[in-house]
């Protein structure tokens, strides 16, 4: 028989209600940036999408700052012992932003129908999925093939929005003219887009939490431009600058500021973790001793204090430390030039010139890559810095022409959903930057990752990824940077902002802002 | 006699630092009377428009006058305030200019540019302006006053412009008007009609007119007396007859000796010659307009049917106005013009439809003399290039070329110095000869000259016709002469075809058109050659 | 000559234009011995400001590099890029324009409908997006400046050609048998030689600001310092950093204004006619 | 006149197709595509997945064939559509035009406006000490780098004396309404408007300078004077038009070009126009909307060329009639 963990969350409630009495009313000004194609969630999963529609769409579950589930549409969930059922229950009072009820029929449209076609990095994880079927009205049941460890991890609303079933079937999502008005069971519904402007959200009366949402209005201003984005803030026009909003230069001024209060947390989730991609097919970058002098020649504790402001944590392998099963018990690649050109000489590199690509993400990726230039210039590392646009380097890096390319890429919580697609030599194949870019094909690896995502118990998974770091970091197939802080600056009188791993993306629910 | 209505007493004009002389206007004096018309006479650089400016108060930013006085009205017009100079324009002493293509503002509306003058003295109200405008363009005798005062002076002919700045300068009754070289820029026949309405309007009016002009024809029209200028002095003043018939001074007396007479001699027909160059049923036209995108295109016949027949050592002129087609027969006789139809046989073989070697091989034959000294010659090309140049294309060695250049040099009279020299270093006659030369150099049988003396001072003139006739007979050239001066046809010429509007309307030995014209163009073409009857007159 | 540089000297914009540009040329030709480390090196502690260490007179950037220093090996790119892309938009315009401007007719019609086309394109856009697909680098930097900057070359020298083409000399030349070629290259290109250098010192002005621009937008080539380049890494630290992009934006202006007068010089210099219109 | 304006817009439409052309293949020419930057942001992407979007978005039809349905769709006054932003182009674009033509029109007015008057008051006092300062003002402004004059003026105006707004196109989030609106725009407008019009400040200046020395010479004003007319209307009524025909030309050149040209401007002053439009259309390989930038900012110079032969016609009777 299966025996039934039930893990309710109502705990959760009693940490956050531990403040002073939350403040109904007001509206919070959020920058946005950059302007989001589109606030479909289904459809678009990218950064600014996900922070706004986060607010309207809902997933299933949320996870607090240790990853763990919380609830979300789900109030409660069962998992089989033999970890293959994974049974919802759903709040029975959910209504969609038009007025119509959400039923488990939504879920499995949603997930069964509607994503598996939209969303690329939800449908690898649905493949474990063997079927998803709704008994009532309010229960879900996903049945998976095989244990399959992190699934758990991907039902909040980025990775697996509810969507309303009454809207899309049977139409073409993509052209679907609702996308312009998305619809969703968050507590903030859409009100207005300006583009170029402002993306307005207001609160949704019938939202099924009682007394939430607390604000009135969310107004994202859409401010194209990281100097004019720290203008906005210091003038009061906005109060909460999300991540990455303005350049880290300015941070630590702005965070100086009066009633000025500043997080990191909130990216648990994505663990985002910054690394070059090292070309281990060809040229200098194939050599195991190159690419260990270049973890050796970059000094990066200065990139870290010079350029994103001591925020952050100098990486030490392929798995972030707020993501599951980390292990720092590797080896340890401090700036040691000396040891770097040892490295170069006792391979006998003959000066080849290697291209570097900067993520062309804005200027502190830019000077990033300038300093890595320098530095490897030190220990004689010839690099040319490749300069490329957004599309030019997604191509670069599919087609594989490049021979060192910075990069970061969100975890998700467990290294079986963001960390073994990089290394495993299934993954190997042109036409993707999301995959194993580099080439290294280790059969020991595979193995492990393949194990430890299927083992059923943590301890069990926690050997195998500890070996598995252990491998990676020998043998450096990328040259690991920083696991990156993405500082939330907001005025201090906002209170919970960020509850969640995810923060601001989904925060707003509990929000409110003190007089 | 009368007080003078402007007495120039003395007067000092100097010129800016590093001109050509210190004074333009060096220590003269002269008298203007009512009811005369006197004409300033003189060649480019004399000085002769200065005083008149200086009259006026607009004489060139940094040319000032230093010494004497100008009386107008008892009063030194040169220490006038600006204020009562400007009192003074345009309602006392009035003027009109060489050029009147660009004397009127081509944005405005002609009957406004006459009711300007009105407006700029505060007479009359807008309405009677308008009324006078029309009154003043039918006393300057415009065809359909009505239509040519709502006109913008692109619209109009020259002569028609000249008519208008001289129904300006009449509008307010000036006392004076002052005309300088108001015809230099007209055909011949409307230069006759405007000096009729000077003289004409002159008289009604009993204004006094300062005449200035370059051309002792003209002088011999419409002078009462006469002041001649060189280098900024009156060398020679006195009553039209008397400077005219009974030159004193060796300059003037060069003057007028070096103005083509109009008496052709006769010479004999050329029969028995051979004939050299034969042109039959040449046409041309022109379209404008049109191109890429379908606009109406215009079209001129600019060549209409020529036929013509040069002999060896003959001189024929093609003489016509502007727009007579004259230049164009020149073109299209060496083909710097593709005729549309027609043969141009030159030494019995037809050029005209020839391209290529072939082309370039003909024209050797055939070499023209062009007007503007200083546009013939390439400014960035030694002198001795410029000559060489030619044979050396025909595949001369370099050295041969620049031997022969040498010797064409002292033919055309120039030192042989001159090789190494550029074009601005010479005058216009010089550079004339140097035209010459580069024309004889391919050894040409023919030779169009257009307008080849045209841009040139009248003794200068003389000098280069003087050894266009000489290398003719030397070189036993047959020479083309376009131009639209006919005493310098008559001069050169053995025998001339008139055209008009791009048809030959006679043709035939030179004294046969001067004494006998057959066509009334070619009569009304002579009657208006200035100073014609005076010197009939004079001929007796 | 020596008429030239009086009559050049007598504008005293132009003679200083020129002592200002030749202390750049000077700078640009010793910045590698005036600053023998990489202007890409770390030397000090980041937003240095300036007048704070001899060493480092104009302080540090945000990575800690000597800001003076980027200005000298600044000033070489601004000269290479200006200097090659004029040269390459008058290799592209005067060809166009000559043969435009001689032979007339529908090849006149075809290239300056050619010629229009480029006009028509607003050049800074297609500059943009000729250096972004190109990828930037100064070989795509130079194409893409030459590529928008020669139509005004083409139409100065048709102008030319054209009013040339029906002077005396060159109906002479053609009646004494020179081929076209021969013609275009000796009797009517070396006349309007005047007008395309005043236009070509302008152009290299313009090039620079062109340059600078890109860079400053992110499409320069970066593995070169150049200024524009600096100012656009300072904008968005301008408000804690202002030297950053205040000393290379004066060192811009200064070079472009440089050229601007000797520009003038020229103009006076060689088109004395025009010259004293203008007076 | 109206022969004329349709054989503008037929010459216009020819070369419009013949940019949107060019620019096609430029644009196809760039590595990368709008699927693979999509699939890129959706933050996981396999080849399958790319392939749909490829297929869905048209873009695995032949190149030529892509082309011509692009141009038939034009030609039909549709723009396309932008997979990207997930609306049609000519939507996005309304959207930000008339942000754009608020910035460049002002600045146009007020570099043609102030460079035209200190260049008459300048070739009115030649030599004098006022003409010595517009024109060194006009040099100094002329070789400025229009971003490096904007930066400066946020840093001096803004940052340091706070006057004016230093970005955006009006105070986010105040919602003014009616005049209380077009005032706060009109503060956000001073900036950029001013620096953005500087350079062709100084160009319409110098041109006017010039162009009205150069007229002064000509003969018909020495007629004028030989009327006796007063200096001023000499020069208000006979060099002032003429001397304005050069600067009419260069302004119809200019203000087209303008609505291409203010990215700088607009990336400076984070302004919600048609150039960042073209930027990050660009960078995104977002075809159809970039072609469509390109297509209205090209048709924006045809617009502005055909105005001015139409005012020029106006202004010059030669040109009316001929």
């Amino acid at each position: 028989m299966l025996k039934r963990l039930t893990l309710l969350a109502a705990a959760f409630m009693v940490t956050t209600a531990l403040h002073a009495e939350p403040v109904t009313g007001g509206r919070a000004n959020v920058v946005i940036q950059p302007e989001p194609p589109s606030l479909m969630l289904g459809l678009v999963q990218n950064g600014p999408t996900q922070m706004v529609a986060g607010q309207i769409y809902e997933g299933l579950l949320r996870y607090d700052e240790k990853l763990q589930p919380m609830p979300q549409l789900a109030k409660s969930w069962e998992v089989s012992e033999d970890g293959l059922t994974y049974t919802f229950n759903l709040h029975d009072n959910v209504k969609w932003h038009d007025g119509e009820p959400f039923t488990s029929a939504d879920v499995v449209f949603s997930a069964d129908v509607f994503l598996r076609e939209t969303h690329a990095r939800l449908r690898t994880s649905l493949e474990h999925v063997e079927s998803i079927t709704a008994p009532d009205d309010t229960t879900v049941v996903f049945k998976l093939k095989q244990p399959f460890g992190p699934f758990l991890g991907i039902f909040e609303a980025g990775t697996m929005p509810m969507v309303p079933k009454h809207i899309y079937e049977g139409t073409e999502y993509k052209s679907n003219p609702a996308n312009n008005t998305p619809i969703g069971t968050g507590p903030f519904k859409f009100a207005e887009w300006e583009k170029g402007s402002h993306i307005l959200l207001t609160k949704f009366e019938d939202y099924y939490e009682d007394g939430k949402p607390y604000l009135d209005e969310i107004y994202w201003h859409v401010i194209p431009d990281a100097a004019s984005r720290a203008v906005a803030y210091e003038t009061g026009v906005v109060d909460i600058l999300p991540g990455g909003s303005v350049e880290n230069f300015d941070v630590q001024r702005i965070a100086d500021m009066e009633n000025t209060c500043i997080t990191d947390k909130g990216w648990e989730y994505f663990g985002p973790l910054s690394w070059m991609w090292l070309n281990n097919r060809e040229g200098p970058t194939a050599d195991k001793r190159f690419r260990q002098a270049v973890m050796y020649a970059m000094d990066r504790n200065f990139a870290r204090d010079a350029l994103w402001n001591g925020l952050g944590k100098v990486s030490t392998g392929p798995v972030s430390s707020s993501t599951r099963f980390y292990t720092d018990d590797v080896n340890q690649y401090d700036y040691d030039p000396e040891k770097a050109k040892a490295l170069l000489e006792e391979m006998g590199y003959d000066g080849e010139t290697v291209r570097l690509l900067p993520l062309p993400y804005g200027e502190t990726w830019q000077r990033w890559a300038e300093a890595v230039k320098q530095n490897l210039g030190e220990v004689g590392i010839d690099v040319e810095i490749v300069s490329t646009d957004v599309a030019g380097w997604n191509q670069k890096l599919a087609e594989w022409d490049y021979d060192m390319a910075f990069t970061y890429l969100y975890q998700y919580g467990d290294p079986a959903l963001g960390v073994a697609r990089s290394y495993i030599s299934t993954n190997i194949a042109k036409g993707s930057q999301w995959n194993n870019v580099e080439g290294y094909e280790n059969t020991e690896v595979d193995d492990l990752f393949a194990k430890a995502a299927v083992a059923v118990t943590a301890e069990e998974r926690q050997k195998l990824y500890d070996e598995v770091q252990q491998k990676l970091v020998d043998d450096v197939p990328v040259a690991w940077l920083l696991e990156l802080g993405f500082p939330t600056i907001y005025r201090c009188n906002v209170k919970d902002l960020v509850t969640t791993a995810i923060g601001v993306n989904d925060g707003f629910k509990d929000t409110y802002i003190e007089k | 006699m009368k007080d003078p209505v402007l007495s120039i007493k003395n007067l000092k004009i100097a010129l800016p630092e590093g001109a050509d002389r210190d004074f333009a206007v060096d220590d003269v004096t002269y008298d203007l009377f009512p009811g005369e018309i006197l004409c300033i006479v003189g060649e480019s650089g004399s000085g002769k428009s200065m005083s008149a400016n200086a009259a006026m108060g607009l004489l060139p930013d940094l040319v000032r006058p230093v010494g004497g006085e100008i009386i107008f009205d008892g009063t030194d017009v040169l220490k006038l305030s600006e204020a009562e100079m400007m009192d003074l324009r345009g309602k006392k002493i009035a003027m009109i200019f060489q050029e009147p293509m660009s004397a009127l503002n081509p944005l405005m509306r002609v009957e406004d540019q006459i009711a300007e003058v009105f407006e700029a003295h505060g007479l009359l109200t807008p309405k009677e302006r308008a009324a006078r405008a029309i009154e003043l363009l039918t006393e300057v005798g415009i065809p359909d006053p009505q239509k040519a005062a709502r006109a913008y002076p692109f619209q109009l002919s020259g002569g028609q412009r000249q008519r208008v700045m001289i129904a300006m300068a009449l509008a307010l009754e000036p006392r004076i008007l002052i005309a300088d070289e108001p015809t230099t820029a007209l055909d011949v026949t409307t230069q006759a009609q405007i000096l009729e309405l000077i003289r004409n309007l002159q008289e009604k009016h009993g204004m006094a007119v300062m005449f200035i002009t370059h051309d002792f024809g003209v002088v011999a029209e419409i002078a009462d007396r006469v002041a001649v200028m060189q280098y900024g002095k009156i060398v020679e003043a006195g009553t039209a007859d008397e400077v005219l018939d009974n030159p004193q001074h060796e300059y003037t007396q060069k003057l007028i000796a070096a103005i083509p007479k109009l008496a052709a001699e006769e010479t004999e027909a050329p029969v028995g010659k051979t004939p050299i160059l034969e042109v039959e049923g040449l046409n041309k036209t022109y379209v404008t307009g049109g191109g890429l995108f379908f606009s109406k295109p215009r079209v001129v016949h600019a060549v209409n049917d020529v036929n013509l027949t040069l002999c060896e050592g003959e001189t024929l002129g093609i003489v016509g106005e502007s727009g007579s087609g004259k230049s164009s027969v020149g073109r299209c006789l060496v083909r710097l013009m593709q005729p549309d139809s027609g043969t141009v046989k030159l030494a019995g073989h037809d050029m005209a439809q020839l391209s290529g070697d072939a082309l370039r091989e003909a024209r050797k034959s055939i070499q023209m003399i062009f007007q503007d000294p200083y546009a013939s010659l390439n400014p960035r090309s030694k002198v001795g290039r410029i000559i060489a140049e030619g044979p050396m294309a025909h595949g001369v060695s370099k050295q041969e070329a620049y031997a022969r250049a040498v010797k064409l040099l002292e033919l055309v009279d120039l030192d042989a110095l001159a090789i190494d020299r550029y074009p601005h270093e010479f005058s216009g006659g010089q550079r004339q000869r140097i035209g010459i030369a580069r024309a004889l150099a391919l050894e040409p049988r023919v030779i169009i000259a257009d307008e080849a003396v045209s841009a040139l001072d009248v003794s200068i003139q003389a000098q280069v016709l003087d050894l266009l006739a000489d290398l003719k007979e030397r070189l036993n050239l047959a020479l083309i002469f376009i131009t639209h001066d006919l005493r310098v046809a008559a001069q050169i010429c053995d025998r001339i075809a008139v055209m008009q509007k791009g048809k030959v309307v006679e043709m035939g030995p030179a004294h046969a058109i001067f004494n006998n014209p057959q066509s009334d163009y070619t009569r009304t073409l002579i009657e208006a050659i200035p100073g014609r009857e005076k010197e009939l007159a004079a001929a007796g | 000559m020596a008429d030239f540089w009086k009559r050049f000297s007598r504008n005293r914009g132009a003679v200083i234009g020129l002592a200002i540009l030749a202390i750049v040329v000077l700078v640009a030709i010793l910045a590698p011995l005036l600053f023998p480390q990489s202007p890409w090196r770390m030397v000090q502690r980041p937003f240095l400001p300036p007048f704070a260490m001899d060493q480092y007179p104009l302080g540090t950037d945000a990575l800690g590099r000597n800001v003076i220093s980027g200005l000298a090996y600044g000033a070489q790119v601004s000269l290479l890029v200006g200097l090659v892309s004029t040269v390459a938009a008058l290799l592209i315009g005067i060809p166009i324009g000559a043969l435009a401007g001689y032979f007339g007719g529908w090849a006149d019609d075809a290239l300056m409908r050619f010629t229009e086309f480029f006009q028509t394109v607003p050049s800074f856009a297609l500059a943009i997006v000729l250096v972004a697909i190109f990828e930037p680098s100064i070989q795509s930097i130079i194409a893409a400046i030459a590529i928008v900057s020669w139509p005004p070359v083409a139409r100065l020298v048709r102008g030319e050609v054209l009013s040339l083409r029906s002077r005396e000399y060159v109906e002479a030349a053609i009646l004494s048998g020179q081929t076209s070629l021969t013609i275009i290259l000796r009797q009517v290109l070396p006349n309007t030689i005047s007008p395309i250098i005043v236009l070509a010192s302008l152009m290299v002005a313009t090039a620079i600001l062109l340059e600078s621009s890109l860079s400053f937008l992110g499409l320069g080539d970066p593995n070169l310092m150049s200024w524009g380049y600096m100012i656009g890494a300072a904008r968005t630290v301008i408000r804690q950093a202002w030297w950053l992009s205040f000393f290379p934006g004066v060192a811009i202006l200064l070079t472009v204004l440089a050229l601007n007068l000797i520009g003038e010089g020229l103009n006076d210099a060689l088109n004395p006619r025009l010259a004293r219109r203008g007076k | 006149m109206l022969r004329f304006i349709l054989m503008r817009l037929g010459k216009a439409a020819i070369i419009l197709i013949a940019i949107l052309t060019l620019n096609f293949f430029l644009i196809h020419a760039a590595p990368g595509d709008p699927a693979a930057v999509m699939a890129g942001e959706a933050g996981a992407a396999d080849a399958k997945f790319i392939a749909q979007l490829r297929e869905q978005f048209g873009l695995d039809k032949p190149l030529l064939t892509q082309l011509g349905i692009y141009l038939k769709g034009v030609l039909q006054f549709d723009l396309g559509y932008s997979y990207r932003q997930q609306m049609p182009v000519a939507d996005l674009i309304l959207d930000r035009l008339p942000a754009t033509l608020l910035l460049t029109m002002t600045a146009f007015v007020i570099s043609l406006v102030l460079g035209t008057a200190a260049g008459v008051l300048a070739s009115a006092r030649v030599g004098k000490w006022s003409d010595t300062a517009i024109s060194t003002l006009a040099l100094l402004f002329y070789a400025t780098p229009l971003y490096w004059a904007a930066l400066m003026a946020v840093l001096l105006f803004s940052v340091y004396f706070n006057w004016l707004p230093g970005f955006g196109y009006e105070t986010v989030g105040a919602n003014y309404t009616g005049f209380r609106r077009a005032l706060d725009i009109g503060q956000h407008l001073i900036l950029p408007a001013t620096t953005l019009g500087l350079f062709f400040m100084a160009v319409y200046m110098r041109m006017t300078r010039a162009s009205m020395l150069e007229v002064s010479q000509l003969d018909f004003v020495k007629t004028a004077r030989a009327k006796g007319l007063k200096s001023g209307i000499i020069q208000r009524r006979h060099i002032f038009r003429n001397a304005m025909l050069p600067v009419v030309t260069l302004a119809g050149l200019q203000a087209g070009q303008l609505v291409g040209g203010a990215v700088l401007t607009e990336t400076v002053f984070a302004w919600p126009g048609i150039g960042r439009l073209m930027f990050e259309a660009l960078a995104q390989r977002d075809y159809n909307l970039l072609l469509g930038v390109f297509f209205v900012s090209a048709a924006m110079v045809l617009v502005f060329n055909l105005i001015t032969d139409i005012l020029y016609r106006f202004v010059d009777p030669r040109i009316r009639v001929a």
